[in-house]
């Protein structure tokens, strides 16, 4: 039998008639499923490894609620806090907290649940990794319906990390009173779902928040069923054992998307990137520069992500605010040679490095690599390719022993410059990877510039200059296909949550 | 009428057909002891496995017939043939510590005969097996009865099969060497026993032996083989008196004498070999197989 | 002249047309693996990104020269299969023999000498097979970093129990016999007698066992790329291809079905190779 | 004499299991890839990182993390694991009951489908058919389960949508179950519509398991029997009358099953092992799939707890091969 296209969607369809154990047809949709991607190790959104794994973040959104509310094109919107700011010389930060909204255990969320919230972050023995920004404010005091807190240290994206990694308000009588093993057995927040069972690995069952302060959601019950294998999670869809599914082939997204099912895919705050690191070969900028000419970014992205992604040439992608179209480094093969000439190299005696990436951690992230050695190749640079674990690229990248080239996504939802270009540029943070001292003396006064529209300008100039160095290769913004049945409108979120309360019976 | 007889039996090897038995023919009559003696190959427990129907994978029956009680076997289809075989006759096989299932208790492994296939009652074909037990001097057959196949001795085993042999009355047992695995001292009274109850229950006996010496004891007739062929056959006073055929003369002259323990021995001259090759050879040109 | 013996001794073992079937295969597999550069029709590594996912010939569509069809990276499958040949066979080679030897020799000495040395060693295997395989492989690759030499090392480190076991054992019945005893008697020394009365009667066994391992070798180096642990760079291997294919089974399914296949016949081959041996040797069968 | 050996084979369990231990704690500490790194996002000092490792406690020297780890152990504390700050003791145990059943269920299909192979194959003996059930238990071996389990997906999860595909019980099913065996338990409470739920997500991941195990029991007691059926007892039964089917399932069989036994029970320690693919392919919540989780996520305490519940489930189920063939051998049971 001829396993093609055709043959295969006869014998799906007759499949699907013969489905014997009841399976959930198309129709109407009571209980939405969910095939989701990763399993969700802990419901401490605050604290652990868990808690900056972007990937989980969906999850948390649905049973709680951040300081601030980031709607799906990254801009941010009152959630907790109805207002929010500092006072005029920036020594203090204030916030209005909203009022009526209940936690899920129907005690009231007040001033004192934000307060304790900030408090317990900033404080570096509960393992809060993102200590280092909370830390710059210090005391926090609630006055009736508003938190104040005093400014240790200016960081001018402190209001963004409030709808970011960890930026999560928990319920402060609760949490004291159950504890952490409680609170992981039991969570409670004030999102738009319940948690009503969680079995670890398998699934959780989410049950709709009526009382939920921006609307009750639409689904009453949604069940989030965890499939780490993309093929399975496919078959699930298929099948009609689920109804939303995220991160598969694009090949299968693009068999489905107007197949049985229905599909949509959007750019993400996650974009692909080689790290340079300056040592041997890459100190020398014609290796760098021609390395960047030679990749012919969009023919990579329609061969092999077949057309889903967005070429990029800086650390910034449009949705971002420091994001400068006019910046360009472009695909230019015979210019490589010449700069490769200039210091001596040709594709006989091609200029020498390692490329390090991962395998099957990002779509086609090994592929991208084998394909990019392969034009590399044309224009005389010979990459010898090592494949690592996603820890091991976190252990050598903290003690900058990555190789001259490594493959990396970064993740960035809150689209600010700082948490972008800005950690992974800027030499002394234990994240970036190339360390020249001019990086560092144009990044170092940004961090603390105090005039919004001038400090997005001084990033700008960071970009364009890391551009014309090659200090840096972006390669592509990642686009996330949802996979979903005709019966429910999904509304995709750029930061590339997937979040059930915004899904309706379409 | 005889009650088993052979006829012109040849049996070949299934994948390069070299024969191993060339038409054998032989009688057995109700009540009689009939010995089948040659040298050990020349295929004398073949003939017995023929007519029990339990011949190796390997072997096939190239011609002949095989005669029990009046109906050639051979005729019959499987499940016809194993009925009457498993009610007409039955085997004293040669070596009792590998003929009896070592994972199941000894009573079960005579009444199952009796019970399965003959269809008796279970308490008849106990009483049966008890009776038995006590014939082949067996004390407190009852425990033995629930006892296993290891927790005997070899002679105990022994006696447990012929039990088994003549538990069901058959007319004919075939008892292929049953005393060689078995040290001197206990042969003896094992071939007394099997001679005492043959007597008794009238069983026609086919006596596979390499022992001229057991033959004169136990027989009333026999067959001598070498290479497959019968050489002789004669009452037992007649061999024993004038053997015919040289090399059965010769296989005498070989054979210790209970009687005359320190005889000296002569073995089989290589003349007498060297005439039955050629007879053998004419034979297979005849038959060119 | 007829052979006048009762026919026994004429019982030969033909040889089984299915140790004809594998042998010819994994010759064929050593032919490919040698010769891969003259054999394949392309180079295995150059991608063109504009012939991705070509059909096999037989489909339309197809290209001239890209027999099996091409993958997402428009890299030939034909050739990449031969190649990946090189690194199945020598994965099956090495690896199944220092398996072997350690295996081998550590049961040997086990079940030979006997006394402190087996108490030892028989616990040393006790504790390696309380680890879970596959999950011991993927620690172990975490450790020392993926590559050939860690497959390889991750193969003889799960597998030499395998050996260690049945050698010990048949080590075992075969100094219980009296052949051995003899030996001793004429006055060889223990390892003497070891090395030439034992092994000798032990090595069938340990034949049987090698080809079985370099199935299992095959085996394990496609499940280590299944788990995107295999071999880093861009060299072919049979596991990766499947990986790969995966992906886009719908779309190309000939990128996973033909090493496929290649790999489910090689680990055939291996393992009718091994039974064959064993029924030439095992004299019990008749 | 039974005192004795059971002493014995207990000191010899004590000794494999501290062995595993100290094993598999100096592996996992050598394993590149700190966990703390992991944890750290952009912008973190190295101060951070020190704290977080203080925090962990995995900044002292691999001997003592160990102490503290087995004073733990001894007051059964198996430590917290990181990724999910649960008592690892709690994890592992909550996981446990999936893969033994999924493991028990695939032996079971194993030893049936590898049975009725071995008889038929004893039966057909000599004939094309026993030719061909060999060349199928070959093919059968030669696919790695995780292979088996691809192909099952693609036949009966997708292409005829009969089985589940994933998950162990359908999620909207709200399960009245006290212990982790779902599917003991759905029996026992006389609940088919769950048992029939469970066996429907089950089914296809204990096949991929039991396919392969069943080719190697298949081959081993085929073997086992093809030596049985030249001894005298099975010859002497047919000269009683016996048919063929009848002498191979009552007087050969039961006698050749107590060899392959022991080797089935070592087969069913790597089948447990070897969970891990299958459960991570089907997404079936067992001790596999949260396994690679640990090892990617590199929570040691995690994968420490797993590696030693692994190696006492292996000690016991060789204790319990062993114990079950002294039972069914008549010569050791009176020894």
């Amino acid at each position: 039998m001829k396993l093609n296209r055709r043959s295969l969607l006869k014998l799906s369809a007759a499949g699907a008639a013969l489905s014997l154990t009841g399976l959930p047809a198309f129709a109407a949709i009571d209980e939405l499923v969910i095939a989701y991607n990763v399993n969700l190790p802990s419901w401490d959104p605050t604290v652990g490894p868990s808690a900056v794994n972007p990937t989980i973040q969906g999850i948390y959104q649905s049973v709680f609620d951040q300081y601030i509310l980031q709607q799906p094109d990254l801009s941010p919107a009152p959630g907790l806090l109805t207002e929010w700011g500092w006072n005029d010389d920036r020594t203090q930060v204030w916030m209005t907290v909203r009022e009526g909204v209940k936690w899920h255990d129907g005690s009231d969320f007040t001033a004192e649940d934000v307060a304790w919230s900030l408090a317990r972050v900033a404080n570096p023995d509960t393992g809060s990794p993102i200590q280092f920004v909370w830390g710059t404010l210090k005391n926090h005091r609630v006055e009736g319906n508003k938190v104040i807190a005093d400014v240790a240290q200016f960081d001018p994206t402190i209001f963004k990390w409030m709808y970011f990694l960890t930026g999560y308000v928990l319920p402060k009588a609760y949490y004291e009173k159950v504890g952490a093993e409680g609170f992981e057995a039991a969570p409670v927040g004030t999102g738009p779902y319940m948690v009503e069972k969680f079995e670890r690995n398998a699934y959780v069952r989410l049950k709709a928040n009526e009382a939920y302060w921006g609307g009750a959601p639409e689904f009453k019950t949604v069940t989030i069923k965890f499939v780490t294998d993309s093929a399975a999670r496919v078959a699930e869809v298929e099948s009609g054992n689920a109804h939303v599914t995220l991160e598969m082939p694009y090949e299968e997204y693009d068999r489905l998307k107007n197949g049985p099912l229905a599909g949509v895919a959007t750019p993400v705050s996650d974009i692909g990137m080689i790290f340079l690191n300056d040592i041997d070969v890459m100190l020398d900028p014609n290796v760098r520069k021609a390395a960047a000419l030679a990749i012919d970014k969009q023919t990579i992205i329609d061969r092999l992500l077949s057309g889903y992604g967005v070429a990029i040439d800086t650390l910034q992608t449009p949705e971002y605010e420091a994001y400068d179209a006019s910046i360009k480094v472009g695909y230019d093969p015979e210019k490589a040679k010449e700069l490769l000439a200039a210091s001596g190299y040709s594709p006989e005696n091609p200029v020498k490095f390692k490329i390090q990436t991962t395998k099957g951690f990002k779509p086609k992230d090994y592929e991208m690599v084998q394909a990019i050695v392969g034009l590399w190749r044309k224009v005389g640079i010979e990459a010898e390719i090592e494949v690592y674990e996603i820890a091991k690229h976190y252990e050598l990248r903290a003690a900058d022993q990555l190789a001259p080239a490594a493959f990396y996504n970064w993740g960035n939802s809150v689209g600010d410059p700082t948490t972008s270009t800005g950690f992974a540029m800027f030499g002394p943070s234990p994240h970036s990877v190339w360390d020249g001292a001019d990086l560092i003396e144009k990044i170092a006064p940004l961090w603390g510039e105090a005039d919004e529209a001038k400090r997005i300008a001084g990033w700008k100039e960071v970009d364009r200059y890391i551009a014309e160095n090659a200090l840096v290769i972006p390669l592509l913004q990642y686009v996330q296909p949802i996979l979903h049945a005709p019966g429910v409108k999904v509304v995709p979120h750029a930061s590339g949550a997937l979040l059930p309360h915004l899904m309706t019976r379409g | 009428m005889s009650f088993l007889s052979v006829k012109n039996l040849t049996l070949r090897l299934r994948d390069n057909r070299a024969p191993l038995l060339r038409d054998v023919s032989l009688e057995v009559s109700a009540g009689e002891v009939h010995g089948l003696v040659g040298e050990s190959g020349a295929g004398k427990s073949m003939i017995g496995k023929a007519v029990l129907g339990i011949l190796p994978r390997a072997v096939e029956i190239a011609g002949g017939e095989i005669w029990l009680d009046g109906v050639d076997l051979l005729t019959l289809p499987p499940a016809a043939r194993r009925k009457r075989v498993g009610g007409l006759a039955a085997l004293i096989p040669q070596d009792p510590l590998t003929a009896l299932n070592p994972s199941r208790r000894i009573g079960p492994q005579i009444t199952d005969r009796l019970v399965d296939i003959l269809g008796w009652k279970r308490t008849e074909a106990e009483a049966r097996a008890l009776d038995l037990l006590g014939e082949v001097q067996i004390n407190d057959p009852a425990r033995v009865m629930r006892q296993y196949p290891h927790e005997l001795s070899g002679g105990m085993r022994q006696r447990i099969l012929i039990a088994s042999a003549f538990a069901a009355e058959p007319k004919l047992i075939v008892a292929d060497e049953p005393t060689t695995a078995l040290d001197v001292t206990v042969q003896k009274q094992i071939l007394r026993l099997i001679a005492g109850m043959q007597a008794r229950h009238g069983t026609a006996l086919l006596f596979v032996t390499h022992d001229l010496g057991v033959v004169s004891k136990v027989c009333q007739s026999l067959s001598v083989l070498y290479a497959g062929r019968i050489l002789e056959q004669s009452t037992v006073r007649d061999f024993f008196a004038a053997p015919t055929h040289p090399y059965s003369a010769a296989l005498l002259g070989a054979t210790p004498k209970y009687t005359d323990p320190e005889g000296s021995l002569t073995p089989v001259p290589e003349a007498i070999i060297a005439r039955l090759r050629a007879e053998i050879a004419a034979y297979d040109e005849a038959h060119h197989g | 002249m007829a052979d006048l013996t009762d026919g026994r001794g004429a019982v030969k073992r033909r040889i089984g047309t299915r140790l004809w079937l594998a042998g010819g295969w994994l010759t064929l597999l050593l032919l490919a693996a040698v010769f891969a550069p003259l054999v394949a029709p392309q180079d295995p590594l150059a991608q063109d990104l504009f012939l991705t996912r070509l059909p096999p010939f037989w489909e339309e569509g197809a290209e001239a020269g890209y027999w099996l069809g091409t993958d997402s990276l428009g890299r030939d499958v034909l050739s990449r299969i031969i190649y990946g040949a090189r690194l199945a066979l020598v994965v099956a080679l090495v690896a199944g023999s220092i398996t072997c030897l350690i295996g081998s020799a550590l049961g040997l000495m086990a079940g030979f000498l006997r006394g402190w040395v087996d108490l030892v060693i028989s616990r040393l295997i006790d504790i390696w097979m309380a680890f879970p395989p596959v999950l011991f492989s993927i620690l172990l690759i975490a450790v020392i970093g993926p590559g050939l030499h860690s497959i390889i090392l991750a193969i003889v480190i799960i597998d030499w129990t395998r050996f260690a076991r049945v050698v010990r054992a048949e080590a075992m019945a075969q100094g219980a016999m009296d052949y051995v005893a003899s030996a001793q008697v004429a006055g060889r020394g223990r390892i003497g007698t070891m090395l030439r009365e034992i092994l000798p009667n032990v090595l069938p066994t340990i034949v049987v066992l090698l080809t079985l391992e370099m199935g299992i070798a095959v085996i394990v180096e496609a499940i280590l790329s299944f788990v995107n642990l295999s071999i880093s760079t861009d060299d072919p291997t049979w596991g990766g291809m499947i990986a790969e294919g995966r992906a886009s089974v719908y779309q190309a399914w000939w990128v996973l079905v033909f090493p496929l296949i290649t790999l489910f016949l090689t680990v055939l081959a291996f393992s009718q190779l091994g039974e064959g041996l064993k029924d030439r040797f095992d004299p019990v069968l008749r | 004499m039974f005192w004795q050996k059971l002493i014995a084979r207990i000191g010899t369990t004590a000794v494999t299991l501290i062995g595993v231990a100290v094993i598999v704690f100096v592996v996992i500490r050598v394993v590149p890839g700190n966990p703390v790194a992991m944890m750290l996002p952009p912008g973190a000092t190295e101060a951070d990182v020190a704290r977080l490792t203080a925090l962990y406690g995995l900044d002292k020297s691999i001997p003592a993390q160990f102490l503290i780890w087995v004073q733990g152990v001894l007051q059964g504390d198996f430590g917290t694991s990181i990724t999910t700050r649960q008592p690892v003791l709690d994890l592992v145990l909550g996981r446990l009951p999936a893969t033994l059943e999924l493991s028990i269920m695939a032996l079971v299909m194993a030893v049936i489908i590898g049975g009725i192979a071995a008889l038929t194959g004893t039966r057909l003996r000599g004939t094309k058919a026993e030719g061909a059930i060999d060349v199928a238990n070959g093919m059968a071996l030669s696919v790695p389960d995780f292979l088996w389990g691809l192909a099952l997906i693609l036949l009966f999860g997708v292409l005829v949508p009969v089985f589940h595909i994933s998950g162990r019980v359908t999620p909207s099913l709200d399960l009245p179950f006290t212990t982790g065996f779902y599917l003991f338990e759905s029996l026992f409470r006389l609940r088919f519509d769950l048992w029939a739920d469970i066996v429907s997500h089950m089914l296809m991941p204990a096949l991929a398991l039991a396919i392969p195990l069943a080719a190697i029991i298949g081959q081993l007691l085929k073997q086992s029997l093809k030596e049985t059926m030249h001894l005298d007892y099975v010859t002497l039964s047919r000269t009683k009358g016996y048919g063929e089917n009848h002498v191979i399932t009552r007087e050969a069989l039961p006698n050749a099953i107590l060899p392959t036994l022991t080797l089935v029970g070592v087969q069913f320690t790597f089948l447990i092992g070897g969970t891990v693919i299958v459960e991570r392919l089907f997404s079936y919540e067992g001790l596999g799939n949260m396994a690679i989780d640990a090892v990617i996520n590199r929570d040691l305490p995690l994968i420490q707890g797993i590696v030693i519940l692994f190696a006492v489930i292996f000690t016991a189920v060789n204790l319990v091969v062993d114990l079950l063939y002294t039972v069914l051998n008549p010569r050791l049971r009176h020894g």
